[in-house]
């Protein structure tokens, strides 16, 4: 039996070391061969790994935070301080809303609470039959069901004509504050040129058609599930 | 030395410039120079990436055999194009929000395999950090330079958002050049940033056989035109 | 005659395509009857080329005695024509005189000094031409000298003679005419009409073929009219209108027209087993065989607005084209420029001392008004040269290559099967000169033909020399090899 | 020996010099347009008088620059047919910028900067168009009810000016065409049947003309009038626009047959937007279009394809732009393939065979 003593280990280990070393000073040499470039290729890929996997873990809470913060940003829009104490992104719920009017099969609607009380919910939500494609909407509701804030989070319709709907471009999206179901007919659901109470833009009525429509579905969904969501709780 | 510095200097941010000479990375470039902005911020990433890479790959250049540079070079491309991601995610996230889309693709931007391949494997780390630099520069330059054109005529703004990039002090930077300006949406849509391009390359000619003419005007010195191609 | 009906089925189907409408501007020489009283002139001009092909070989010398119609010059290879003497007088030299050709270069030249007595060389003529055989025919039409007079100028005897080894069916007579201002064929087939049918006889004995079609535009009715009365008695000969149309005078138009077939590229209409013949070489070929006269004249329209008295004048070969206008009351200060031959595929001379050759159809002196020369502005691609291109090529784009140098690229357009006809420069908008562009690209591509030529046959050389040494070297070797052997062995 | 240039043939030129040719397309145009001009009153004859004069101007302006000869070329036509053509296709009432704006694209980013005349790979006036459409979408798709001259409801010389000089605003007199009023109805889901319920639109009126457009595109009827005028006069040729038109109609023909509440009939495909504008004048352009006959078949083809294609599922409700740029764009791939036969050869370039026996 040989023993493994420390000693020993380390001269294997020093011997080695040195048959590396040598290795390396005719550099040349070692370039052209196989088992060398096959290692050069394994280190560079695993210090690659490594170091993506240190900058993961060092960046991955920020990033979390900064998301968390804009989605905050988005809700403060449509849901106003003053109505809620509690954290809102912490008080998600999932209503499943196949068919309802949002045009997702699962929306998902944060809960605004003070004093532990339901006082609005926000959800996102699809407006269908834009010029573009959908447009997917914030929607601010307090529990009367009266509309706080729409503001249209993504979109393609076309710039110059369908973007008014953005705030950065127009008022428009602002005049739905304040509607509800009960304060504006079924009639009153539709743009101007169709009868209704709601502006068009000029040159373009697709896209406000779309929102006006997908805002009413949202409040029917809202409706629907009113019950449910008041009485939420943690 | 310094002579050899200056002539690195000169070639990446003029003579040998990425988009204006050598007319690659166009991708980035039309996709970004929507506002000045945007151009800025995507040239100082890129910048960045290029002088790391260069470096890496200039320190690693006796190591690497040329069998497998390609290879390892886009390793560390990606690696270090993914790190400035998630850095950027995190603390520049406004200007992420405009950028992320295409900071992914700084990897497939050939000027920085090009610099790897033509220069950093080849000459000394100190160089080749200068290099990755000026070259940088020379296309945050011709980013800016697209940008403030597509801006200026497109929606008649110069350095809208800069607050978002270099932070609250640099807000006085952000002016609005045209008041009441109705927006020209083909200059802000990639088309007008070829139609801007190209009228850039043509002025950058245009410069270019005025300086070499202008020598020859002077000293009346045989001198062959520089031509840039 | 049932043969004929089935071409007749043809006729009506091949449609020309392309072509122009230029204005025929005939009408100042063609009612007006040739003039053969034309004074003979100081000095006669014979170029020893007259033709395509090789140059003929003086047989006189200075200081010579000649008859008219003697033999000046006799043609050399089987390309060739001879020269005769235009009337009777003296070989005053054999000099380099300025050619009728637009560089204007001078040729070697015979000069004639005529005496004035216009006296015939005794001439074999033929009582009876059909008792000839094909090949004395040839040879007989060869002795004459006679060559296409249309303007292309092939010596006329190679042609029959091919003509009659390759098994024609069709004879086409090309009545056709289709340039503006000329009417010498008009005006021939007007007053000489029964010639000119019994030349085609003659042809059509020579070749041996069964039928012949005279094909006459249908913008000369008197012309049609004569023929047809004369060619009535024969049966194997149609005379048949054809549309007027530039340029219904191409052969292979004619061809394609008249028997529905279309000549390949590269190929002669002979391919197709038709020959095409002018009807001025019909009439030469009857006056050689029947009589044993020579070319040695020809009918030439001599008009353009800068001539007082336009009209065919038959003048002897050899006369200056400056006397021939005189004559017609020609007006210098009004002339603009100088064309000998049809304004669309004829020369411009830089200046009229030039001879009367066999090829001279027309000379033309024209006013700036009637050409009507203006810049060229740059090319909007219109299209119209395309439908006027009777072979179907896209001039435009071929323009456009040449300009940008790319040769090649517009010989793969179709450079090659350009016939120079100028109906697109006729119909561009912009007066843009394509066919200057043409002719200039093939010229080009000949050079470069024959400079690679020579690379190729310089190189042939040294490599055969290389080879020479080479095997010259081996067989040394091999005897030294075989005397060493030898060594050995002894 | 070679190099000499030889000065031959021919000696006269035929009767239509380039100049000539221009103003008998702009000739052809002159009952269009003048219908146009009565339709849409006052602002329409402003901004045509902007646009034309400003693409002559901006040509000039180049011409000087690029040093050649203004006069020889400023003079045949083409700036003022182009300039022409372009305001044809505005909504009548647009505000004058976008007429100075769209000459300028036309002109200088649409033709000079190719080279000038001749040069250009697009059509200049439709590639302003689809620039103009694509910057400003507002302004271009905002169409004015017809309001003739003279009428009622009709702009004074003065209001006029403040339409287009003033950035006064048409909201009162707003409209779509018909194509694009029937696009947003089927969009949301109605019949074309109920599209056209309420009768603002009627097939005779956009055969006529009496329907919101752009000064070219309401009168069909008087379009079509001056292309045939132009096809009498051998000005164009008969390819383009009867291959774009009989696609078209033949498209437009079995869709409708298959489903008649989805896909307009040919009649109102040929009647109304840009269709007959663009077979007869603007596809025909010389430059931008093939120059062999059957280059011109296939191209007139493909942009009748295009056009249906992109009015029938595309995003914009008027094809026509779009259609022809992308047609031009084929240009020279189509000019390189489709070549007439030559004589003497097969359509491969091969000579022909001998007949049999021959060699």
């Amino acid at each position: 039996m040989i023993a493994l003593n420390k000693e020993t280990l380390l001269q294997f280990a020093l011997l080695r070391w040195q048959r590396l070393r040598r290795n390396f000073d005719d550099l040349d040499a070692l370039r052209q061969r196989l088992d060398y470039q096959t290692y050069l290729l394994a280190v560079c890929a695993l210090a690659a790994s490594l170091l993506l996997g240190i900058g993961d873990l060092v960046t991955k809470e920020a990033i979390a935070e900064r998301q968390a913060e804009d989605l905050r940003a988005t809700l403060g829009q449509v849901l106003p301080e003053a109505l809620y104490d509690n954290d809102v992104l912490a008080s998600l719920r999932v209503i499943p809303s196949a068919g309802e009017g949002t045009g997702l099969d699962r929306t998902e609607v944060f809960v605004a609470k003070k004093g532990g009380e339901v006082s609005a919910v926000a959800f996102k939500m699809l407006a269908t039959g834009g010029y573009a494609g959908d447009l997917t909407l914030m929607v601010g509701v307090d529990r009367d069901g009266k509309i706080l804030g729409v503001r249209v989070i993504s979109h393609a319709e076309t710039p110059g004509l369908g973007d008014k709907v953005e705030t950065s471009k127009s008022g428009w999206i602002l005049g739905f504050n304040g509607r509800s179901l009960s304060n504006t007919s079924p009639q009153g659901w539709r743009v101007k040129k169709d009868g209704g109470d709601f502006d068009q833009f000029a040159g373009a009525t697709i896209t406000p058609r779309a929102v006006v429509k997908g805002v009413e579905g949202g409040l029917k969904f809202f409706e629907r599930h009113r019950q449910e969501l008041l009485t939420a709780t943690e | 030395m310094s002579e050899s510095l200056s002539r690195i200097a000169k070639e990446g941010l003029w003579s040998n410039n990425i988009v204006f000479s050598q007319s690659i990375a166009l991708c980035p470039l039309l996709a970004v120079t929507g506002t000045t902005t945007n151009g800025l911020g995507m040239g100082l990433a890129t910048t960045a990436v290029l002088m790391v890479c260069n470096l890496l790959i200039s320190y690693g250049r006796l190591l690497i055999p040329s069998e497998i540079r390609i290879p390892v070079f886009v390793a560390l491309i990606a690696m270090v194009v993914t790190l400035v991601d998630m850095l950027m995610n995190a603390w520049l996230h406004e200007l992420h929000k405009v950028l992320g889309l295409f900071i992914p693709l700084i990897v497939t931007n050939c000027a920085i395999l090009g610099r790897a391949e033509a220069y950093a494997s080849r000459k000394p780390p100190v160089y080749a950090l200068f290099d990755g630099l000026m070259m940088g520069l020379g296309f945050t330059l011709a980013l800016v330079v697209l940008g403030a054109a597509r801006e200026v005529s497109g929606s008649g703004t110069l350095f809208a958002n800069a607050s978002l990039l270099l932070g609250q002090g640099f807000a006085w930077l952000e002016t609005t050049l045209i008041p009441e300006y109705r927006g020209f949406l083909l200059m802000a849509l990639p088309p007008g940033g070829f139609l801007m391009l190209g009228f850039i390359l043509a002025g950058k000619r245009l410069l270019d056989k005025r300086l070499a003419r202008r020598p020859l005007r002077n000293a009346a010195i045989e001198q062959p035109l520089a031509e840039n191609v | 005659m049932v043969v004929l009906d089935i071409n007749a089925l043809w006729r009506r189907r091949s449609k020309i395509r392309g072509g122009v409408h230029p204005e025929p501007r005939k009408e100042s020489t063609a009612d007006k009857p040739i003039v053969t009283d034309f004074p003979l002139p100081e000095r006669l001009y014979l170029p020893l080329q007259q033709h395509l092909g090789q140059p003929a070989e003086p047989v006189v010398r200075a200081g010579d005695k000649v008859l008219k119609g003697q033999l000046l010059a006799a043609s050399r290879g089987a390309v060739s024509a001879s020269v005769h003497a235009s009337t009777s007088g003296t070989v005053a030299g054999i000099e380099e005189y300025p050619a009728p050709h637009p560089s204007g270069l001078p040729t070697p030249t015979i000069v004639l000094e005529p005496d004035g007595e216009d006296r015939w060389i005794e001439g074999a003529g033929e009582a009876d031409p059909f008792s000839l055989t094909p090949e004395e025919l040839c040879a007989r039409v060869d002795q004459a000298g006679i060559v296409g007079l249309g303007g292309a100028a092939f010596p006329s005897a190679m042609k029959l003679n091919l003509g009659w080894r390759t098994r024609i069916n069709t004879l086409i007579i090309n009545g056709g005419e289709c340039e503006p201002y000329l009417t010498c064929d008009d005006r021939l087939m007007r007053e000489r009409a029964a010639e000119i049918v019994e030349g085609v006889r003659i042809m059509l004995h020579g070749l041996q073929c069964p039928t012949a079609l005279i094909a006459i535009e249908d913008n000369k009715p008197e012309a049609y009219a004569a023929m047809l009365d004369a060619a009535k008695k024969h049966g194997r000969i149609e005379v048949v209108q054809v549309p007027s149309l530039y340029p219904m005078g191409w052969e292979k138009n004619l061809v394609t027209h008249l028997t529905g077939k279309e000549v390949p590229a590269g190929g002669r209409p002979t391919d197709v087993g038709v020959l095409l013949h002018n009807v001025a070489t019909a009439y030469a070929v009857q006056r050689a065989v029947r009589y044993g006269r020579p070319l040695i004249s020809r009918v030439v329209t001599v008009s353009g607005e800068a001539v007082e008295a336009p009209r065919n004048v038959e003048a002897p070969l050899g006369t200056l084209l400056s006397e021939l206008l005189a004559f017609c009351g020609h007006k210098p200060e009004r002339t603009a420029r100088y064309v000998m031959g049809g304004p669309m595929m004829g020369d411009h001379l830089p200046h009229v001392q030039v001879p009367l050759v066999k090829r001279t159809s027309g000379i033309l002196a024209l006013t700036p008004e009637e050409i009507q020369a203006a810049d060229a502005r740059p090319c909007i691609r219109c299209g119209r040269c395309v439908s006027a291109c009777p072979v179907g090529l896209l001039p435009l784009e071929m323009m456009t290559r040449i300009r940008a140098g790319q040769l090649d690229a517009a010989v793969s357009f179709g450079l090659r099967d350009c016939i120079s006809c100028s109906s697109c420069s006729y119909v561009c908008p912009s007066r843009i000169p394509l066919v200057h562009y043409f002719k200039y690209a093939s010229g080009e591509l000949m050079a470069r033909q024959q400079a690679q030529q020579k690379t190729e046959q310089t190189n042939r050389l040294a490599e055969e020399k290389r080879r020479r040494l080479e095997r010259a070297k081996q067989a040394a070797a091999a005897r030294k090899a075989q005397a060493s052997a030898k060594e050995d062995a002894s | 020996m070679s190099k000499v240039y030889l000065p031959v043939a021919p000696l006269t030129g035929a009767d239509h010099p380039v100049q000539a040719i221009m103003a008998q397309v702009v000739l052809a145009l002159v009952p269009a347009t003048a219908f146009g001009l009565f339709l849409f009153g006052w602002p329409a004859l402003y901004l045509f008088l902007t646009t034309v004069l400003s693409a002559v101007l901006f040509e000039a302006v180049c011409l000087k620059l690029a040093g050649k000869p203004a006069s020889l070329f400023l003079l045949d036509g083409s700036a003022l047919l182009t300039g022409w053509l372009l305001a044809l296709s505005l909504p009548p009432w647009a505000p004058w910028w976008i007429g100075v704006t769209g000459a300028g694209l036309a002109i200088i980013v649409g033709k000079q900067i190719y080279g000038g005349i001749g040069q250009n790979l697009f059509n200049p006036a439709m590639l302003a168009r689809v620039a103009l459409l694509v910057s400003f979408p507002l302004e271009m798709t905002t169409w004015a009810q017809p309001a003739p001259l003279f009428s009622g409801q009709a702009p004074g010389l003065l209001q006029a000016l403040g339409i287009t000089f003033g950035g006064a605003g048409i909201d009162g007199f707003a409209s779509a065409t018909v194509i694009g009023h029937a696009k947003t109805e089927l969009s949301q889901g109605k019949t074309l049947v109920e599209a056209f319920a309420n009768g603002q639109f009627g097939l005779a009126g956009a055969w006529l003309g009496w329907i919101p457009g752009s000064l070219g595109e309401t009168s069909a009827l008087l379009v079509a009038v001056g292309g045939v005028w132009l096809l009498r006069k051998r000005i164009i040729t008969w390819h383009i626009p009867v291959s774009l038109l009989a696609t078209v109609a033949a498209l437009a023909t079995v869709f409708h047959l298959i489903d008649g509440d989805r896909y307009l009939g040919p009649l109102w495909h040929l009647g109304a937007g840009g269709v007959m504008l663009a077979a007869f004048f603007i596809a025909t352009d010389y430059v931008t279009s093939p120059g062999s006959p059957k280059g011109q078949l296939i191209f007139g083809a493909g942009c009748g394809l295009l056009i249906f294609v992109i009015r029938t599922w595309g995003g914009f409700p008027e094809g026509v732009g779009f259609a022809v740029l992308l047609m031009n764009a084929l240009t020279p791939v189509i000019d390189y393939y489709v070549r007439p036969r030559i004589y003497g050869r097969d359509y491969k370039g091969k000579p022909l065979k001998l007949p049999e026996g021959k060699e």
